[in-house]
């Protein structure tokens, strides 16, 4: 294992330390481990609560900030964060109207929420949550926990987060981030598998012709293992798997997130951009908006994930609303 | 069981996880993220410090502080299930620096209970609950067979449920995984044992450990 | 080699192509392979054009807009653009203010764009050129091409181009980069070679606990092959050599740029900036302004490299004008 | 020299620029940026499309195009300086669909030194020169010595300068860098071959061959 760092067990708490020093619109508690807006609480205003395991970053510390999240509480390298971190983090943003718990569908994830959402609600913080799990490379069935919650998460959250920002009550804006999610659809594939500091090996092996399709975002093996193929048919596949399970129509308009896994080059994303692109242009589909980049990542997986958002003028709206945050920043 | 051996049974199975902390992460890795020996590691680790730094006056509540600690401690889907079943097995003991091995046994499944009730799993999910529940059971059995009393019914109760659990988590090997992170694997995860009916024998075999004679 | 690609002769084309479908704001010309911002040419405004190899993303292109560069020339991957580019980009840019190019010390890229230079002003556009020359670990001497250009180059274009943006002449723009980049100095070490889709196999071998000191941006190996070390340490060695070669006073400013050179996961580049913050302030200088990302990078090299500014109150200034581009935005 | 001969060489030196250029790059690999013989196949291939698509009158036409064409297609070091070098052989020649050979050796003089001013590299500095000072030299001297009548006294020459270029590639082995991106390695340069110096060994050979009676 080759990393920049000191200790694999300092790995959070030492990047937390840099984040602070490099945001000063952030207030990092080392104590907690919670990253809070500089101005929360803001009376009247929901608190937006993300977090999950480290090792998705940007996601989600360097989404906190204006017209995004509240708060975010970063677990261990992919480890949910525990309910003291969340319901610190609810204290710390909850002024008045309570808070928004956005959690991804791991079965970890969901019920550490579910216990802060529970110390919260005793301490009379009054708790909503959107649960996402966009992955379609998962089927819905009893055979899993669910489908897993990927890119959406960040859609989720900026639009999610936009609506708060306007003042609208903790329903709502629940109500409108579980919209968002069941709007979007995702699928990852992986060229090389991750390593997390603290197991110090990948997480799985894959041949010099080889991609892992239908991967999540913790560096687990994906759904099957496929010979690499050239980015056009790796494109098509991977669309077409996402209309099939959320169909958008020829006219819609479309919230694209084209997104790295954290060790493939910009240059291939907007190469992928574009087959997907050409793609959706064929099908008669809007790209209203799209971001090319890496936003939720699997530390230093090669690989990608496309998220797509059937998309609506509030949706559309809520997107293009003002957002400063360390990693998404427009409008202000 | 009394309060050493409530402490000495965590402080075994902390011991126990930290040797083999590297091996279950292996086996989280061929199905999972890799984290569940470090996530144990660090549960344990945590239980151990608390412990140390507390004195509980009753058993429950040895068990209530180290189910608490893994909560706070821990993360994961582990955290929360390993956490719940022990704070629920402390709150179900009666109170008092001793509890028979019958009190113990029904609070092991008030754990069991806990566990399944917050993940929801069945048996053949291929998950703790595949460990813990033939656990609890081949307890219960010996109990009904050689009787409770005294620290030898407890002793042999304790071994034959490390006994079921070292089965439960062997018989995990062929299962499709239903809960948790391996069911994303779909057919993937069958041919591996499970990292969590592991760490479910481990801390089984330290009850049978601290507690033989 | 395992890339998301089509094949690598079409990379650099096709990369364009999702470049133009994600930003309407450039306008890409396939033909001559060029990106121009789309309100170009602005009557009066000094054009800023900048380029060198592809595989730097979002390097050059990616910094296209108001307040940055008019218009990047990218070549193919690791080698400079030819003069037609160049020449094309001015005559797309020049607004009658005449144009200034950013390049970086290579060979390459001083000779193509000196040569564009000679061809731009046969037609009448005045050029004027800013060379960067940031990395320390090269010494300038008889037995080197002279410094390397790397990170500062981000630096110079968002500074020259919020210069230009203010409305100054040709000249005024180019001292001024030039006096960014004296007051640069950067410096980088990799934990991997990279692979250029055309050669397909790593630029060089490296052992699982070897690390490259003192690299370039385009998979060279480095000045020196040492031992992996803890964070601190690599922190430590990288500012003593930026600050011996480029000193910052105790109590003076700088802006800071801790880049990730394209497959190291922004949690290192965190815990890095994390040192390095640490270590400037008890070296009393004060970070005045910060990126932390991956900005100038090298494909897919896990690496990293720190670039420090000296920087002065106008300079700050600058460094916070609004800026709109697909890599780089505040203010707007 | 003439028209059919110049394109020929071109020709005959696109085709072993293609067949090595993975030798080239594996070159820059070990000192540069392992784009050596993609850039010089890039460029040599334009020159050989470029040329089929024209009909120069003259040899100069020939090699001015040629040197237009690499300027325009390949980038980086080597396209400046390659094509800087044709463009001013072309320029330098007699007008006319053929030359003498000294009169060719003139202009591949005046193509070096077009290439030194561009790139500002001395004999020892590890480049391109290296190949190509002593080539000229070869074949200057040959010409002297075998009289230059003819295309008998063209091949000799040729072959003289190809021998000389190989040797000159030889002999940046253990030269440290002094221009271009290998001086960047320092000290670490030394025991390589230049690319470059590579790249010019193929077109005097190519030169060589296309000559040959
Ligand atoms: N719903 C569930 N019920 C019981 N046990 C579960 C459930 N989900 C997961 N597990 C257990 O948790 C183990 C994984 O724990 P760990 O790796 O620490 O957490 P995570 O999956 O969040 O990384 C699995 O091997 C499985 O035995
Ligand atoms: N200043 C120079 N003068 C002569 N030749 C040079 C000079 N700089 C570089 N070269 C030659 O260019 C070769 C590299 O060419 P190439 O790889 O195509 O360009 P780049 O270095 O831009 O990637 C070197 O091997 C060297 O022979
Ligand atoms: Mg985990
Ligand atoms: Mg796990
Ligand atoms: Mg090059
Ligand atoms: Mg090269």
């Amino acid at each position: 294992m080759k990393k920049f760092i000191n200790h694999p067990d300092a790995v959070v708490r030492e990047a937390l330390v840099g984040l602070a020093a490099a945001h000063p619109d952030l207030r990092v508690d080392l104590e907690q481990q919670i990253v809070v807006s500089a101005d929360a609480p803001r009376a009247g205003k929901v608190g937006l609560i993300s977090g999950g395991g480290s090792g998705h970053e940007p996601m989600h510390a360097g989404f906190v900030g204006l017209g995004m999240l509240d708060a975010a509480c970063p677990g261990e390298v992919f480890t949910s964060p525990v309910p003291d971190q969340i319901l610190a983090a609810a204290k710390a943003v909850d002024g008045g109207a309570g808070v928004v718990h956005i959690v991804k569908n791991y079965t970890g994830d969901v019920m550490n929420f579910q216990m802060a959402a529970e110390l919260s609600g005793d301490e009379g913080i009054e708790v909503q949550s959107v649960l996402v799990d966009d992955d379609v490379a998962v089927e819905d069935s009893t055979w899993t926990a669910g489908r897993r919650g990927t890119g959406a998460t960040m859609l989720v959250e900026k639009i999610a987060g936009a609506r708060a920002e306007e003042g609208a009550d903790a329903a709502t804006v629940a109500a409108l981030g579980t919209r968002v999610n069941e709007a979007s659809a995702s699928f990852a594939i992986a060229l090389s598998p991750c390593t997390t500091p603290a197991a110090g090996r990948p997480g799985f092996e894959l041949g010099e012709d080889e991609m892992e399709v239908g991967v999540g975002i913790h560096g687990e093996p994906g759904r099957r293992r496929e010979k690499l193929r050239p980015a056009r048919e790796i494109a098509t596949m991977t669309l077409e798997a996402i209309l099939a399970a959320k169909p958008v129509a020829a006219g819609e308009d479309a919230i694209v997130l084209m997104n790295g896994l954290g060790a493939t080059p910009l240059i291939e994303l907007y190469l992928l951009y574009g087959e997907f692109a050409g793609l959706l242009e064929s099908a008669g589909v809007r790209i209203a908006r799209c971001l090319v980049g890496n936003y939720v990542t699997s530390l230093d997986m090669a690989g990608m994930s496309l998220t797509v958002c059937r998309a609506d003028p509030e949706l559309l709206r809520l997107w293009d609303a003002p957002v400063r945050t360390p990693a998404l920043r427009w409008g202000v | 069981m009394d309060v050493a051996l409530a402490k000495a049974w965590l402080d075994t199975a902390a011991d126990a996880i930290a040797a083999q902390a590297d091996q279950l992460t292996t086996l989280d890795a061929a199905i999972g993220d890799s984290d569940h020996g470090v996530n144990m590691n660090r549960g344990f680790g945590a239980v151990r410090t608390a412990l140390a730094g507390a004195a509980p006056g009753g058993v429950g509540a040895v068990f209530t502080l180290a189910g608490s600690t893994l909560v706070s401690k821990v993360g994961g889907a582990s955290g929360p299930l390993y956490g719940s079943a022990l704070r629920a097995l402390g709150k179900s003991l009666p109170e008092g620096p001793e509890v028979d091995a019958a009190a113990f046994g029904a609070g092991l499944r008030a754990g069991l209970d806990a566990l399944r009730k917050l993940g929801g799993a069945a048996p053949g999910d291929k998950t703790i609950v595949d460990a813990y529940l033939p656990a609890v059971d081949a307890y219960d059995a010996a109990l009904r067979q050689h009787g409770g009393d005294g620290d030898g019914g407890l002793a042999a109760a304790a071994r034959a449920a490390a006994q079921a659990a070292a089965e439960g988590m062997r018989a995990t090997v062929p299962l499709q995984a239903r809960k948790g992170r391996a069911s994303y694997l779909g057919e993937r995860s069958i041919g591996h044992q499970d990292p969590g009916a592991t760490s479910t024998w481990l801390i089984f075999q330290a009850l049978a450990d601290a507690a033989a004679p």
